[in-house]
């Protein structure tokens, strides 16, 4: 279901991420969120209201548009943008929780030029930590959280070798991975969670978004 | 999907823009962010009584704004909570510097979106309260879920603490009222047929010719049960009987019946699901002192109901039976 | 046919049994022969006003017993005429004296069987006049045909009637104000899917997931013109058109529209339809000076619609804004 | 589509008709509508409105309740009953239609205990004079007038040779094949006629109940 985009061997291990790969980032998770759109509705549907992919995909195509209006100068202001963006743009529960994700992720970057595997990983923890600290979801609930929560350890674990590519890949291979042991979960936090055991043999859409755009900042990074 | 639409992405803005034609003597729509507002808001010295959510439910929450009832409504994508750019110019606009009472439908994305506009609203000078509902018995109730979900309780959430607010209530009591009624209201419903979102195209769920879902939704997101059909009385049971045991009423109180359409449900047939109801409650010895037949609480083309019982006291007895004058609920003006 | 009911053939019974017990306060209902009266029937001194005609209308007729409209309805069996021997009674219950108008939709049906109970109410010493309300241009109106049904407009005749009633015009007076409103009201109906008749149990005629039938009736019978779907503009246009040239409506003139579902669409796609109806009138600067939005006449769980437009003159729309409390239509009171 | 009920070669023609033979005449059309009652509502469904088998069923259950109720004297008085009992209970245009026929029936068969052939096809006569009166239909309207008026044409001819056998059978195979020739009709009256061209090739459900009913008589003469 997760697409496995092919990844080049890494190269570059002393390089940083810079704005360029943000609006990269950005760019590649708008496009995954169109290309994704029907996936997310019917993973939404089953175990929820069949809206996260027309969410996601609006609030991306709007992070878009507002990118091409004023083109922020560094990855944390694009990332400040996405956050006021997908706030506005996303509604339901996404919104708010990818918002202060991004929100706390710019924050930890603050004006850096240049984005070391230390910062990015500790970006990562504060989106999660964001998103748990707006949604009060724990690991097993089956959200968005269970694909974050492996990609934020991974990410740290990468974070040791200083390769911020490594740090980008793990993170990506944990989300999905993460999103995938959704399955088996019965739903504690959510729309999925009025199934109570019904929930149970879905995946979560908002862990598979997660895992599409951590995805997406490996692509951009290439 | 057989729509009277448009663009399926254009179903809220073309709707709530005729609406806005349609009811221009009671409300002025932005469209920009989108929202609702009573057409003399802000009432001087009046606390402004805001509510919102996904758009599908017609008419709530549009069809409550007027004098009595709400002061501005915020509709989202259908089935999709609006957004806190919306709800804060909304609240700023019905805010007289009494404060604003927020009623907020039990979902996360409606409590985190309003939550993010409170913090705004309050940053900015005004003073929220906000007023969660959460009626809805075919969800259990846990510390460790997202809780019960708003449902047939908000429309008369809103309908008594926007008479409170009409009156002159302040903003702690106009909450306080607020709160009694969710503490005392509960509901339950049932499916027959899904509905279909507009911009997904295909049905939320599919029900075979001879399930119903029990204890469904508003969104069309899938109920509890999904039994074989059963003949209205023998359904209208099923949702009554949690609905009372949840309100542990007991014999000689009195409620407020309130029979919901889906959207799909002829009215007829709502009458038929009411006679059952009341025959139940009077069995009971509960009396049915007001009623409300129709579809208030929609899930946009869904067949199927939800019964609703709040239990009355003389003061929300005296808020339900005062003037109300809304594009939906109109009596006593 | 999944529907909230329990014997089909107790739809009806029941159905109005649950209505009675909801609107106990304004309304009396009468088993058998089956008919339903206003609280405070007869009114002295008023003209008394009755309708009726096949359930599965509802709210129309029942919903439009009460204060400054019916003063009886007289539910027949699912689509299909009620009988002298409910009719008659009703009449005589209503009548204060100074005589009855009967308010007929035009269909075999119903002409006949009011026609029967006239002349028994007549032979009793009730005078009786006939509103003939046919204003469905769907149908081709000829001598030699049973001519146009009678379909939305009936609504407004029966409030703008029931208002002259209410206000003391005498017989005669009323059944002229009823005529005069039927001249100057045309409707044209659409179905998206068909409904399902309890007793039939299978839909009453079969639409392909891409076609719509355009000048439905309120029955389920087959309108004229079957299309494929179109989107809700388009179909307005469809709708609009042929009323607006039938009653030679022309720029500056005042209008009520009156946008009503068919009992099984949201409100949400009924407003689509009113903005674009509305933007169409005011493009051929015709003000609509009042609006109607909702399921008012229907046809069960029928998707689709259907608009209205009553040419307005003073005293109409002056009747038309009188107090009005029915179980289904209120306002001014 | 129409039942052949096998005929009984005809024997006493010289035997009138008495209050018996109405009594079973209402019983077999009562048993009729039941029987077809899905076939009148399906005939009912392309051009009406579905109903039209429930509706005639409905009616003459309650005919046989009246029946049983209090047991009418004479031909004339059962099928005033009926007249009364199908006025209140049908409901449509086949209740006013119907009714009005069997009480002018009724009235033309006065207190007659037995009843000759000519008195019969003016009973016949009358049923039609008085559907016409309230519906205003003519001939190939596309209504029961179509099976009516050959009924009463045919009725009329056989009472010539005095056998009432003669002048039912006669009447029914008419209407039946009346019925039949409803099919190409532009219906001008009642609610086909709101189709327009559309209710070309559909055979009339008042017509087929007219048949049944006729045929009926028959049968209650064996
Ligand atoms: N309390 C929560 N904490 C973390 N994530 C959540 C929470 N509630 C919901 N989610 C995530 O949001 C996703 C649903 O998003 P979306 O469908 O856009 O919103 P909604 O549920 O309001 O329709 C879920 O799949 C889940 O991953
Ligand atoms: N004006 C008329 N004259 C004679 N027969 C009529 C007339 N209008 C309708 N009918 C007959 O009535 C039949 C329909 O009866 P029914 O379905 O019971 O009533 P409704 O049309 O009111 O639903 C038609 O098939 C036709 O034979
Ligand atoms: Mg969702
Ligand atoms: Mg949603
Ligand atoms: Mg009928
Ligand atoms: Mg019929």
């Amino acid at each position: 279901m997760l697409p496995s985009t092919p990844l080049r061997s890494a190269g570059a291990s002393d390089v940083g991420l810079d704005v360029n790969w943000a609006l990269r980032w950005l760019t590649l998770s708008a496009e995954a969120m169109a290309e994704h759109r029907e996936e997310l509705i019917e993973l939404d549907r089953p175990i929820g209201d069949s809206d996260h992919g027309e969410n996601m995909d609006r609030g991306f195509k709007a992070v878009m548009v507002k990118i091409a209006e004023a083109p922020p100068e560094t990855a944390g202001a694009a990332l400040k943008l996405t956050a006021m963006t997908l706030m506005s743009k996303v509604g339901g529960a996404a919104g708010p929780l990818y918002g202060t994700a991004f929100l706390r992720a710019a924050t930890a970057l603050g004006e850096a030029a240049d984005i070391d595997a230390a910062t990015l990983a500790s970006a990562f923890q504060a989106a999660r930590d964001g998103i748990v600290a707006r949604g009060k979801a724990e690991s097993g609930d089956k959200t968005m959280v269970d694909a974050w929560t492996p990609a934020v350890d991974a990410a740290a674990t990468a974070a040791g070798d200083s390769d911020v590519h490594k740090v980008l890949v793990a993170a990506a291979e944990a989300a999905e991975a993460g999103a995938v042991s959704t399955d088996p979960m019965l739903a504690r936090k959510g729309r999925a969670s009025y199934l109570g055991e019904r929930s149970i043999g879905h995946r979560d859409p908002g862990a598979v978004s997660t895992a599409l755009i951590l995805r997406a900042a490996v692509g951009a990074a290439e | 999907m057989k729509k009277l639409i448009n663009d399926p992405r254009a179903v809220v803005d073309e709707s709530v823009e005729g609406f806005g034609l349609a009811h221009a003597d009671l409300v002025t729509v932005f469209a920009d962010p989108k929202y609702i507002v009573r057409k003399d808001a802000p009432v001087a010295g009046k606390v402004g009584l805001v509510s919102g959510g996904g758009s599908g439910h017609e008419p709530l929450h549009g069809g409550y704004v007027g004098l009595g009832m709400l002061d501005a409504a915020v509709p989202g994508a259908v089935f999709t909570s609006p957004t806190p750019d919306q709800i804060l110019p909304a609240t700023l606009a019905v805010n007289s510097g009494a404060g604003v009472v927020h009623i907020v439908k039990n979902y996360t994305g409606d409590v985190l979106n309003f939550e993010t506009a409170a913090e705004l609203a309050q940053a900015e000078g005004v003073e929220i309260r906000t007023v969660l509902v959460n009626d809805d018995v075919a969800v259990e109730d846990s510390l460790y879920t997202a809780g019960r979900r708003g449902v047939g309780g908000t429309v008369l959430v809103e309908k008594i603490a926007g008479a409170a607010a009409e009156r002159g209530d302040n903003l702690d009591a106009v909450a306080a009222i607020g709160d009694r009624v969710n503490q005392n209201v509960r509901s339950m419903g049932v499916a027959l047929t899904a509905c279909t979102v507009p911009h997904a195209g295909s049905p939320s769920f599919v029900l075979e010719e001879n399930e119903i879902e029990i204890g469904i939704g508003i969104h069309g997101e899938p109920g509890r049960h999904r039994i074989p059909m059963e003949n209205a009385d023998g359904i209208t049971d099923r949702l009554l009987e949690p609905v009372v045991s949840d309100l542990g009423l007991t014999s000689g109180e009195k409620v407020l019946l309130f029979v919901n359409g889906m959207g799909g449900t002829p009215q007829s047939e709502l009458y038929i699901v009411y006679r059952r109801a009341a025959q139940q409650l009077a069995a009971q010895g509960i009396t049915v002192a007001r009623s409300l037949v129709g579809n208030y609480i929609t899930s946009l083309e869904m067949q199927g109901c939800s019964i609703t019982v709040l239990r009355l006291d003389d003061e929300m007895t005296a808020l339900w039976d005062a003037p109300v004058h809304t594009p939906a609920l109109r009596w006593g003006v």
